[in-house]
């Protein structure tokens, strides 16, 4: 059988208006199908109402709807209990909740967390300042020359002394998808808990938080064809009760006194302040969404795109791919010689190719390898072999032009 | 005055709202259940008098509006006198009731827990009849 | 001139589709006119792009729009540099901010900071909890009876110990509008810095923080007529620089290395992450709704509504109102004697009449006014005299019912 | 290719990008300037011989695109020999001629500048283009 990406294309509407558009940085966020978008519209226009605040209809239907949400997500992970998922504003305040709520409290000087270079910088700043503010250790484990993980070295990075690790499922630079099943388990053999961030993997790979025994999981609903402004922060149960409230306000309070506060249980004690609803609500609707894609035909697809584009593009000469692991996602970076990353974007931007150019949030690990910026390009679901030879076309084009 | 606001409503409930079954502060009482509710503030305490596996004497006292608060008394007035597992049966007996998942053969309700059938109608109440059973069903399974 | 009301409300969708809801919930969440929905939907229909990470005329135009957003904002607050505003997820976010990332590293042990009793907790909470972290003392501006600030008891509050002095514009309980002007005049007298939490006044009433010399606004869109998961820390540009990042990640960096990093300047240091791009551009058009409006006949409109709402109300008998300051908004809390707030606001949601009952999140305000909790109703722009009387009607028959 | 883009990328662009005026590192001067632009990754130092009022050399060195890079080229071409007054006059002409916000009488352009005119149809260049003389301008500035 083959993919109906046509079928699929014309669920999301920017392909509607923008028939023209080729749109190619979908690491950066993805575009969003009708039944998300409608989701928003509905909510404003028939149900708006705040939250957990109100005898009246629709206020206790915004709250069933919104708690609903929890379980669309823990079905879409893996988990099996609702309140193990905390809505955030995106990955990055997940991943800052965990190293100031969680952890810092725990790490003394001496101590160390572990990460890797290829992490967006939502995944080394957080750890690194928390590090610093603690008199603890930034340990880094290194990539080799085609973007992986020198996992040979985790053995000797891993000790007692380390109270997290914090690794990326699939680098939104290299493409390359990690063995966290692997890292996970020699973590936990020393007991450190570990924090996976989903933000390329989450609604595009299979991922089973209670097979691979995942900590925590942080990823953001823009980039699984939901709303901007809405994340997920999964936290194990057993770890639930030692992360301590980020935000203070209403909402995640038991009792409150001019001297002291009780709060609520996770999730409920994170999600201080009038939450997001529609954007709850529409990460919803991309559950929805994405359970009723068969995701191996999908991963299939994007899969054949990228590895068509990768032939197609080495074919062109002049090009160095970045990050050429054995396993790999549908991202792909790479420069093409003696032109920088932007002005090829640029000209493929003119021929209505969007793309991105530049260090994609991950500046150290592009030093690390002694490349200041690449080209992007990442393939989702809608995307077609088409786009895949107007971009190639394009290059040729730039290559032309600067010759 | 529509007929699902007298059904929620029900004379049974405004009569053990205007006069609760034993309220009474009883500070004294070695075991105390605190049943809260943040969001809206509705605010009970139960005090237990326990022995050997029976509950002899309930009271309660605390805040909270109509529904909840004949809940807690229908509550006071159905435990007493019941053993831990009669109680724990009764408070699953009740919860399934309001939450409409017991199985049909389980339904072998008291008159005073029949009289909260309206808040089938009202989905937002039902916290305020489940306040008080909830918090002794989890006080009552700790002691088994 | 009479205020427009019917064709204020025909602005606002919810209406035409539930022609029979009064909605007196607004200190809660406003509801959104047609084109704040509108900015939203057309986002993600025909724009949808990240910001800031683009070479492409979909991001850079987001971008754009997004930065321009704070020239909006600036103008509907009185501010001259847009630089002075950040985006933030909400007013318990911005408090937050200041809370944690100013004045923690400023606080010492017996340092004060100074409240008052009438308090969201979201001006409240974090507050008390950097105290206690920090050995500091919470000071509580007490409340009169009628629920206006104690003002005579401010000189004895001030001192040089007092870091920082939070207080809110207006009460989300009792509708009391505070004398901020005042309040800021005497705190910077002894050169404390002043937060204003203006969750329930911007946008509703002029504010501008040139002329009052505020440090510190935080407010919220979605009680502004905008979406929910956006709001503002407006910071004088004095103290911008003295405001440290609060979420690490990216977009908020000029240089990552794996041992340091180098942020930017206020705003952006503060906007860590993918930013809530529509959230922000519909915050845009609620401006501009707003800027269209006459707001001083709105003020009067709402004004009128609450007068007269009041008198029919106190007419009934057996109401406690609680609040009676001489300056109030458009916002009543009361009692109905022997009724529980619950089940006045469950017999008015049955008459669709949208009010709420409870603590309000301001649990100590009402212990220590000695009431468990209340009935709140607030009006709006869209409000009509028609929905005071169906409220007045409805209180009546609860009263009846219950007698 | 269109006709915009080969106005992006005119003729003078290309010539300062492949062949940049004075690109050396000049890590031993007491004046470097940092043109550096977050989001993309664009980098760049000035290396100023600065000396009472007066410009006497300039060299730069980095890496960004060929706007950035070659409207670095110009700066430093343009710059040298200048006095504090002239090099800030024409920081000005050159930032106010890309964000289009030059009276017309001020428009009296050097034939480099000009060259960057195919900017205004790429908005989302124009930092390429300003990255260097902005910072310059705030450096002189701070000289004054
Ligand atoms: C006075 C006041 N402050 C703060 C808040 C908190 O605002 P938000 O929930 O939007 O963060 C509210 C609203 O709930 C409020 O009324
Ligand atoms: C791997 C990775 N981690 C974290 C993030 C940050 O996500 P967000 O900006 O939604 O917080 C991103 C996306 O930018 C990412 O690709």
């Amino acid at each position: 059988m083959t993919f109906p990406v046509h079928a699929i294309k014309s669920n999301f509407p920017i392909f509607t208006h923008r028939p023209e558009l080729v749109y190619l940085d979908n690491a950066a966020t993805s575009q969003k199908p009708l039944s998300v978008i409608q989701t928003i519209t509905d909510f404003y226009t028939k149900e708006n109402a705040n939250v957990h605040r109100g005898l009246y209809e629709l206020s206790s239907r915004a709250t069933k709807r919104y708690e609903e949400v929890r379980k669309k997500v823990i079905s879409l992970i893996g988990a099996s209990n609702q309140n193990t998922v905390a809505f955030t504003k995106g990955t990055t305040e997940s991943i800052n909740i965990v190293a100031y709520s969680f952890l810092k409290k725990k790490l003394k000087a001496g101590d160390k967390v572990v990460i890797s270079a290829m992490e967006h910088h939502a995944n080394l700043i957080p750890w690194q300042q928390v590090c610093k503010e603690s008199g603890a250790l930034l340990e880094i484990i290194p990539v080799n020359e085609v973007g992986e993980l020198r996992l040979e070295l985790l053995d000797s990075l891993l000790d007692k002394r380390v109270k997290l690790l914090a690794i990326t499922h699939i680098s939104n630079v290299l493409g390359t998808i990690n063995p966290i099943e692997e890292i996970v388990f020699k973590a936990h053999k020393l007991k450190i808990p570990v924090l996976i961030d989903g933000a390329q993997s989450v609604g595009h790979y299979p991922i089973d938080v209670k097979k691979l025994d995942i900590d925590f999981l942080a990823f953001s609903a823009h980039k699984m064809f939901g709303p901007l402004g809405t994340g997920v922060l999964y936290c194990k149960e057993a770890l639930a009760p030692h992360v301590d409230p980020h935000t203070y306000g209403g909402g995640s309070i038991k009792n409150v006194e001019f001297e002291e506060t009780e709060f609520l249980d996770y999730p409920h004690k994170l999600e201080a302040g009038t939450p997001n609803i529609p954007g709850v609500l529409g990460l919803g609707a991309a559950v929805d969404y994405i359970q009723q894609l068969d995701i191996h035909e999908a991963i299939h697809h994007t899969k054949n795109l990228t590895i068509s584009f990768k032939d197609k593009l080495k074919s062109l000469g002049g090009i160095t791919l970045v990050g050429q692991a054995q396993n790999f996602g549908s991202i792909v970076s790479f420069q093409v010689k003696n032109i920088h990353p932007h002005d090829v974007s640029g000209f493929l931007a003119h021929a209505n190719i969007a793309v991105r150019a530049g260090h994609h949030c991950a500046q150290p690990l592009l030093e690390s390898m002694g490349v200041p910026a690449t080209v992007r390009i990442s393939f989702s679901i809608y995307n077609t072999m088409d786009d895949v030879d107007k971009t190639i076309d394009a290059i040729l084009g730039v290559k032309k032009f600067w010759s | 005055m529509s007929s699902d606001l007298k059904k929620l409503y029900s004379d049974i409930i405004k009569r053990h709202q205007e006069a609760p079954f034993h309220f009474e502060k009883k500070t004294d009482m070695q075991n105390t259940i605190k049943a809260y509710n943040p969001i809206c503030g509705d605010r009970f305490e139960v005090y237990v008098d326990f022995d050997r596996k029976t509950i002899n004497q309930l009271h309660f006292h605390g805040f909270g509006c109509a529904i909840s608060k004949a809940s807690t008394s229908v509550l006071v007035k159905a435990l007493e006198g019941r053993t831990l597992a009669e109680a724990i049966g009764l408070c699953e007996n009740f919860l399934g009731f309001i939450n409409k998942d017991l199985k049909s053969n389980e339904v072998l309700l008291q008159e005073d827990f029949k009289a909260f059938s309206g808040v089938h109608d009202f989905p937002e109440r039902s916290d305020c009849a489940t306040l008080a059973w909830q918090e002794m069903k989890k006080f009552l399974e700790s002691r088994k």
